[in-house]
């Protein structure tokens, strides 16, 4: 590959993989906590949805990512009720969370701007622009680097380095702070979290709604920052690859933006080939472009292993039968 | 006289139509410490999570030294003072000691602080009280009489001052229960109260200054222990007059049904839990298996269940058996005529959710007599559970109840029912009688020493020693993985079993304790 | 067809057809939209029974479902866009996509400057093939040595509603060299005309006149008058002398075209028009002969 | 001691979940300006008014009793198949490639044929993510989610590339005659009574057959025992001598199979040639099926019927209002919400309730 081209798909990488880390964490908080959640999907769809509307009725970005945010806690919130309160089977919840996001957004859309499942186009102040970092143009010169800075980390919008930086701080919350301390120790043994006097339901809620928060991010950022407004579906299964990528991660949050850098990887390279010749023979183009799903299976199957899901995963807490 | 550590008055609580606590009132005098003793099930350890805030009684009230106590959860009774260590601990397994103790008590947002802060205070109690303790060894490495320990500095870092334990030597070789015993003694002489429930009337009798008897959600009885005896409370405990002893005809052991040699397991996380294992069962003889929970005595069963697989050598009639790969599953051991009493009824020896008449088939559902063609013969299944259900004395008699609506004691039965009557050649039997009641367990060993006296050869595996002591023909010590020594009942003592079971194999010498609990130390078992 | 009625591009081009019927006679009409494949019978048969007529169904995918229907219902005169189906009561429309594709194919080889154009199509069909291999020729027409990069966006519905890939797929092409795509890709098109102004390179709508979104950027669009042929199907249906058979609508009858309009008079230079202009008559003429991709399947200028 | 009585638990329950599910839809259309009787009225009306509602009602029934069944299968195993999307696309190429192989001289003998295609092609599909599932650990759900797309991709490419008819759009010729299911407007005919025109066909009767047949599996048969066995408990399986890999396969590929089988009534059926989305998510809305009948066949049944309706009456709803069809969406997933995860919400108050009444002095366990 020639280095233009690598720098490319670089920077492309870090575009597609931005809205896979943001709800790979969120994902990671949740999980974390004792309370799995596939509906990642439905979240950032009711967040990409919310955004793009109030972005585009308010003219003002930072409005709509307010919006998108509070939507994708909402939702959270059903999941959290569903989950923790009245003790219901997770995955199920997470599906239906799925198909009522999917579901609603276009019934809302459809209400309010009547074009069909389509938000008006945002341009200006209602899409965050891109942001040069400090020192790109003068260091743009410089070999290797230089196009590095300023062509691959340089040039994106606020969110990615958001979701950058989302990186440290989970890792910070999760393994220095003392919530984090009670966080691990609830998806692990919720009953030693019981029996020390917090209580399990207000750690899960917790995690749940920050789960919210950041699929709240992860959406806003595909509506607009990546495109410009809300389309049908315009999650694409972004959910279940960030999940997968969660699984790849070992639920860390340094794997993580490792497997989500992986996963955008995949996606550039199958959006910059439309085929890819492997010499003996080439993989046809419906092939590349389901390659990210493909290779999701191949990873889960061949080199996570048995991945040791927090213990309490998946099972709602019952202390009295 | 002060004002009781702790009054509870009329305490009733229920799970669903389980009543499992009934109007139960009690005092305990401060710095004593207070004995409760029941049988399984009687409600013991729901009176504790009450007054420790774990579950929330349906009516009564707490007294904490003279004043009305609302305890609506864990942290209230932390806060008044009350720390518990639970019959089924409660520790986060990947996390450190350190980690484990700060857990709820923290004392700052950062960890880094909190963690020094801990680590400080931990060596001081440590010290204080004899309780060594590795702060950042991680709970899944400890074995099980550690995880204790860190329960105890639990409650001690959060300065308790009444100390609830569930059951604590159940897990425990007699030599660590008495380094508990002279723990629990000195914090007693600093005056703090321990309630110590247990169902062994010798450790009710060695430290306590107060019983208390519950039987079936009702409390029958408190009284001074120096006042009483053994026989009297167990005759409180069970509501009539017990037999301690098993009464079985000398064994008329034959040729050898079962021979293991060198068996070797690897756990999935790459831990070895059999090392080395060899042994062998005749006809006509029980063999029972003591040692500590987690040494490696649920593998040996599993292996030669056919539940896991294995390296080494096992024969079985003089044929070997598959230990790995096909023919190695629990369906070819029992056409090879081994029965398998499992050691968890409730997690493998029945579908919980499955009818009586479908668990009475459980294992033995591709039988030819259950079948009629392709499909299964429901009818003659049923015909055969009900026959099982009477011959067992299983109640209540109703082949349509499901397992999970069964009182413990005859889930067992339907376990034993089905795996004693098709008289096999070889039976495995774990933990019979665990969570049964005195009544049932009379007649499983009586089931049992009649399969012997077929000719049918018994692996028993139990943590009870009286029941290994009354029921087995030889008996075998287990510990981290190996046999460590063969005895006769009539030539040993639950002494001498004892260390044996702490990994001590020349017990012609008194070892210092302090050795015993090096060797403990390392032992991996674990303790669900 | 599926991709919504609102995709700014052919499917929003027929609903406007059918509204300025609307306006200017004040008929009525039904409409409804696809959810999904399996619909498209039950969709046509209720139309039909409802005594709609003319009954016009959008998109080459209804093609099959038409020659079914069709013949139960001899009362109504169906007309299909895209697509023929060969029945007594049937008009079949079909646009010459590949010529209106070869002119803004040469006018996008001649605004590069890097001699690499793009284009990004929407689900991998044959007639999205079509509109591709036009563009290719075209642009091979006027420069041999132009290259012309081709991204589908997917290979299934989804593919004509993906506005985020569509705007990767630009900024990918954009990497290699591209500075004028042409997006036929139904509402992905929108990704891809925003990142095309959002990274300042020039971009070729499809279907309507797409120019206004963003003026500036937009060098024209390759314009097919779904709107004129719906119109003129109701018109004539209301006038009793709706013809059946099959019609194609091509740059001579105005059927396909390139649009000029204030928002890219600017980058449009006189040179370019007039080069097209020549070509265009020269197609219409038969001198010069645009290879159509569904004819054989096969594209003498590009490989797929 | 049940702490509910039967009824309370297979019917009430249920019915209380679906009117809860209703209500929530119903103040849905309000929020965007509807009228919710009227559109349930148009609801009902479309689904259940006339045969022609009947004809469609049935026609989509069709597809979900087979679909419920496959997650229902699955559900007993505790599997949770997410892949009935992609097992049935797979079904439908298998189907397709029956129907086209020969030129069929009776419809039943295709029909035979085309259950067998659809059924292996699904089974097959649903066999890799089982394998994943049952030796390297890889979670199923999220393998079977990959299947979906990695489906819908192949199909796509053999469509464009293999198997396209001449013409513009991506779908194989159509079915020779003798591959034509007969429906039931045809059947209906010879006895006399007039049907509309609707693609309700054979096949579903081939779904009431596979009803009683996954009832026959599951509660007659060894391979049913030990399904449901494996799906209460893994441990009590293995002390069973139930081989868990073999249990996840054959649950799976059973599963797969029923999925598979849902292309005989929606491809050979109706579209009589194979296009490039014949599921219409008919494989997520057996999620919905197969916990609203509650896993029974029975159950499955009576849902699919139901949601059938819902499919019908949502498309008569679309037609005569603006309310866009994600409404049966939205329903869906609100019954899937309600009947699936807020189970517990309508659960612990009536199980409260009936101890309540039935509060009998507990026998603590039988005396000695
Ligand atoms: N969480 C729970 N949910 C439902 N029933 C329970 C629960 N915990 C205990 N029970 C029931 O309450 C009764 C009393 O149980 P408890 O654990 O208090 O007995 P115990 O005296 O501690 O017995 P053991 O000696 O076996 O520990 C039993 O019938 C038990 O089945
Ligand atoms: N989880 C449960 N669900 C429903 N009913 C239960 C449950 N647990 C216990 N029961 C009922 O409560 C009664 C008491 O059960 P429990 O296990 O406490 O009996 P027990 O006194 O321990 O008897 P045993 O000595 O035979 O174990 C049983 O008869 C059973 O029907
Ligand atoms: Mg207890
Ligand atoms: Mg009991």
């Amino acid at each position: 590959m020639i280095f233009p081209d690598a720098i490319q798909i670089a920077d492309s990488t870090i575009r597609l993989a931005t809205p896979l880390l943001l709800a790979c964490l969120a994902g990671l908080f949740s999980e974390r906590s004792g309370v799995f959640d596939i509906g990642l999907e439905g979240k950032m769809l009711v967040a990409a949805f919310f955004s793009a509307a109030v972005a585009a009725v308010t003219g003002s970005v930072w409005l709509g990512l307010g919006a998108g945010v509070a939507a994708a806690m909402a939702f959270a919130l059903i999941h959290a009720v569903a989950s923790i309160t009245f003790r219901g089977d997770q995955l199920i919840s997470g599906v239906a969370i799925n198909f009522l996001a999917a579901g609603m957004t276009v019934l809302i859309a459809q209400d309010w701007f009547e074009q069909g499942s389509r938000t008006p186009a945002l341009t200006g102040a209602a899409r965050f622009a891109p942001i040069r970092l400090p020192g790109a143009d003068a260091l743009s010169e410089v070999p290797l680097i230089g196009p590095f800075y300023a062509d691959v980390l340089s040039g994106h919008t606020i969110l990615v380095y958001a979701g950058l930086l989302a990186v440290p701080a989970t890792w910070y919350i999760l393994f220095r702070t003392r919530f984090g301390l009670r966080l691990r120790a609830v998806g692990e043994n919720p009953a030693a979290v019981d029996t020390a006097g917090i209580s399990v339901a207000r750690l899960r809620f917790s995690a749940v709604l920050i789960c919210g928060l950041l699929c709240g991010l992860a959406g806003a950022y595909l509506a607009t920052g990546l495109a410009a407004g809300f389309t049908k579906d315009m999650t694409a299964g972004r959910g279940f690859i960030a999940l997968a990528a969660l699984i790849f991660a070992k639920w860390r949050p340094w794997y993580a933006l490792g497997s989500c850098l992986l996963f955008g990887f995949l996606q550039a390279v199958s959006n910059r080939y439309s085929t890819i010749d492997l010499g003996l023979f080439e993989i046809p183009n419906a092939f590349v472009l389901a390659l990210p799903y493909i290779l999701t299976v191949v990873i889960l199957a061949g080199f996570v292993g048995r991945a040791v899901p927090p213990r309490a995963g998946g099972e709602p807490y019952v202390k009295e039968r | 006289m002060s004002a009781p550590a702790i009054e509870l008055r009329g305490i009733s609580k229920s799970f669903g139509p389980v009543r499992a606590n009934r109007d139960i009132s009690i005092t305990v005098r401060p710095g004593t410490i207070h004995g409760i003793i029941g049988e399984n099930g009687a409600g013991k350890s729901t009176l504790m999570s009450i007054l420790y805030g774990f579950y929330t009684a349906d009516a009564g009230e707490i007294r904490i030294h003279g004043n009305r106590a609302e305890i609506p959860d864990s942290q209230a009774a932390i806060r008044a003072g009350i720390g518990m260590v639970f019959q089924h601990f409660k520790l986060v397994q990947n996390f450190t000691v350190l980690e484990n103790i700060v857990l709820g008590a923290e004392g700052g947002r950062f960890l880094s602080t909190s963690l020094e802060k801990a680590r400080r205070l931990l060596k001081r109690l440590s010290d204080e009280y004899e309780l060594h303790v590795n702060p950042d060894a991680r709970i899944e490495d400890l074995g099980v009489g550690m995880q204790q320990r860190v329960e105890i500095l639990k409650a001690l870092y959060r300065q308790a001052d009444i100390l609830i334990l569930d059951e604590p030597t159940g897990v425990l070789t007699p030599s660590e229960a008495d380094h508990l015993f002279r723990i629990l003694q000195g914090l007693k002489r600093e005056g703090k109260t321990v309630i110590l429930i247990t169902h062994k009337l010798r450790e009710i009798m060695d430290v306590t200054d107060t019983v208390s008897v519950m039987r079936r959600g009702e409390m029958t009885a408190t009284v001074d222990t120096a006042s009483t005896s053994a026989p009297e409370l167990a005759e409180l405990m069970v509501g009539r007059k017990v037999l301690l002893r098993v009464d079985k005809a000398p064994a008329r052991p034959g040729d050898k049904v079962l021979e293991v040699d060198d068996l070797r397991v690897v756990d999935g996380a790459g831990v070895e839990r059999l090392r080395g294992v060899s042994l062998s069962v005749r006809r006509g003889e029980i063999l029972g298996l003591a040692g500590v929970a987690g040494n490696g005595q649920s593998d040996l069963l599993e292996v030669l269940g056919g539940m896991r697989a294995g390296t080494g050598r096992v024969t079985v009639n003089g044929t070997a058996l598959a230990l790995s790969g096909s023919g190695s599953d629990a369906r070819t051991r029992r056409r090879r005529g081994i029965g398998h009493v499992p050691e968890d009824r409730q997690r493998e020896g029945l579908v919980m959710d499955f009818h009586a008449w479908e668990n009475v088939g459980f294992g033995y559902h591709n039988d030819r007599r259950y079948a009629r063609g392709l499909l299964m013969d429901n009818a003659a299944l049923r015909a055969d559970a009900a026959a099982k259900i009477a011959k067992f004395d299983i109640r209540p008699a109703d082949p349509w109840q499901t397992a999970r609506n069964f009182s413990g004691g005859n889930q067992q039965k339907i376990v034993i029912a089905r795996e004693l009557e098709r008289e096999p050649d070889l039976l495995l039997v774990g933990q019979p009688t665990r969570g049964v009641d005195i009544g049932a367990i009379e007649f499983i060993h009586e089931q049992i020493v009649a399969l012997r006296d077929q000719g049918k050869a018994i692996l028993l595996v139990s943590v009870e020693l009286d029941e290994i002591m009354a029921l087995s023909d030889r008996i075998a010590v287990m510990f981290d993985g190996r046999i460590m020594g063969e005895r006769l009942p009539a030539e040993t003592d639950e002494r001498e079993l004892g260390l044996l079971m702490a990994g001590i194999a020349d017990t012609g010498r008194d070892h210092p304790v302090g050795e015993v609990e090096a060797n403990l130390a390392g032992t991996a078992g674990k303790r669900e | 067809d599926l991709g919504g009625k609102f995709d700014k591009s052919f499917n929003e081009s027929a609903y406007t057809g059918a509204q300025r019927w609307v306006e200017e006679t004040g008929g009525d009409y039904m409409e409804t939209e696809l959810a999904s494949e399996a619909q498209r019978e039950q969709t046509m048969r209720r139309l039909a029974e409802r005594g709609a007529n003319p009954v016009v169904v959008l998109g080459f995918a209804n093609a099959s479902t038409l020659e079914a229907v069709a013949p139960d219902y001899p009362e109504t005169t169906f007309v299909i866009v895209d697509s023929v189906v060969e029945h007594p009561n049937v008009q079949s429309i079909m646009f010459s996509e590949h010529e209106g594709s070869y002119l803004v194919g040469m006018m996008a080889a001649m605004a590069s400057d890097s001699n690499t154009v793009s284009f990004v199509g929407g689900m991998d069909v044959p007639l999205i093939r079509k509109f591709a291999c036009g563009y290719a020729q075209g642009a091979k027409a006027t420069d041999e040595e132009v290259e012309v990069l081709v991204n589908m966006t997917g290979t299934t519905p989804a593919a004509w509603n993906d506005p985020v890939k569509g705007g990767e797929l630009t900024r990918s092409q954009i990497g290699q060299g591209s500075d004028v795509v042409f997006a036929a890709a139904g509402g992905t098109g929108v990704g891809v005309l925003q990142a095309a102004a959002d990274e300042g390179i020039l971009a070729i709508g499809v279907d309507s006149n797409q120019n206004y979104l963003h003026p500036g950027t937009m060098l024209t669009s390759m314009v097919k008058r779904v709107d004129n042929a719906v119109y003129d199907a109701f018109e004539a249906a209301e006038a009793g002398n709706l013809q059946t058979g099959v019609q194609v609508k091509d740059l001579e009858n105005q059927g396909v075209g390139y649009a000029m309009d204030q928002f890219n008079a600017d980058l449009v230079s006189d040179e370019m028009t007039e080069a097209v202009e020549t070509a265009k008559d020269r197609i219409i003429a038969g001198e010069i002969e645009v290879h159509d991709y569904t004819e054989d399947d096969s594209c003498p200028a590009i490989e797929f | 001691m049940q702490k509910l009585p039967r009824w309370a638990d297979i019917v009430l329950i249920p019915a209380i979940n679906l009117v809860l599910a209703l209500v929530v839809s119903g103040i849905v259309v309000t929020f965007i300006g509807q009228d919710p009787f009227a559109a349930l009225r148009i609801m009902v009306n479309g689904a259940v008014g006339s045969t022609y509602g009947w004809g469609y009602t049935l026609y989509y029934a069709t597809n979900f009793v087979f679909t419920g069944l496959a997650v229902a299968v699955a559900f007993h195993a505790k599997l949770f198949n997410i892949g009935g999307e992609g097992q049935a696309q797979l079904g439908s190429l298998g189907v397709a490639l029956v129907c086209l192989a020969l030129p069929w001289p009776h419809w039943s003998l295709a029909l035979l044929a085309a259950i067998l295609g659809g059924a292996v092609f699904g089974a097959a599909w649903a066999a890799i993510p089982a394998y994943l599932q049952a030796k390297r650990g890889s979670h199923i759900v999220i393998t079977t989610i990959m299947f979906n797309f990695i489906a819908s991709a192949l199909l796509v490419y053999l469509l464009v590339d293999t198997l396209k008819a001449p013409g513009m759009a991506p779908e194989t010729a159509r079915f020779p005659e003798g591959a034509h299911l007969p429906t039931a407007g045809d059947i209906l005919a010879l006895v006399g009574i007039p049907f509309s025109r609707t693609p309700l066909n054979v096949s579903f009767v081939v779904g009431l057959i596979a009803c009683w047949l996954v009832w026959l599996l599951l509660w007659r048969t060894r391979l049913g025992y030990e399904i449901r066995a494996f799906g209460q408990s893994e441990p009590a399986a293995r002390y069973a001598g139930i081989s868990p890999v073999r249990i996840t396969m054959l649950a799976m590929v059973i599963s797969g199979a029923l999925a598979g089988l849902m292309a005989v009534n929606a491809v050979m059926g109706e579209q009589e040639r194979l296009l490039q989305d014949n599921v219409l998510g008919a494989g997520f809305v057996g999620i919905a099926v197969a916990l609203m009948g509650r896993s029974h066949p029975v159950g499955v049944l009576i849902a699919a019927i139901l949601f059938g309706a819902l499919y019908q009456g949502g498309a008569e709803l679309e037609f005569e209002t603006s309310v866009p069809r994600e409404m049966v969406v939205v329903i869906q997933a609100l019954v899937i919400l309600f009947t699936g995860a807020l189970d517990g919400m309508v659960r612990s108050p009536l199980e409260r309730a009936f101890l309540r009444y039935n509060r009998k002095p507990v026998s603590h366990a039988p005396a000695e």
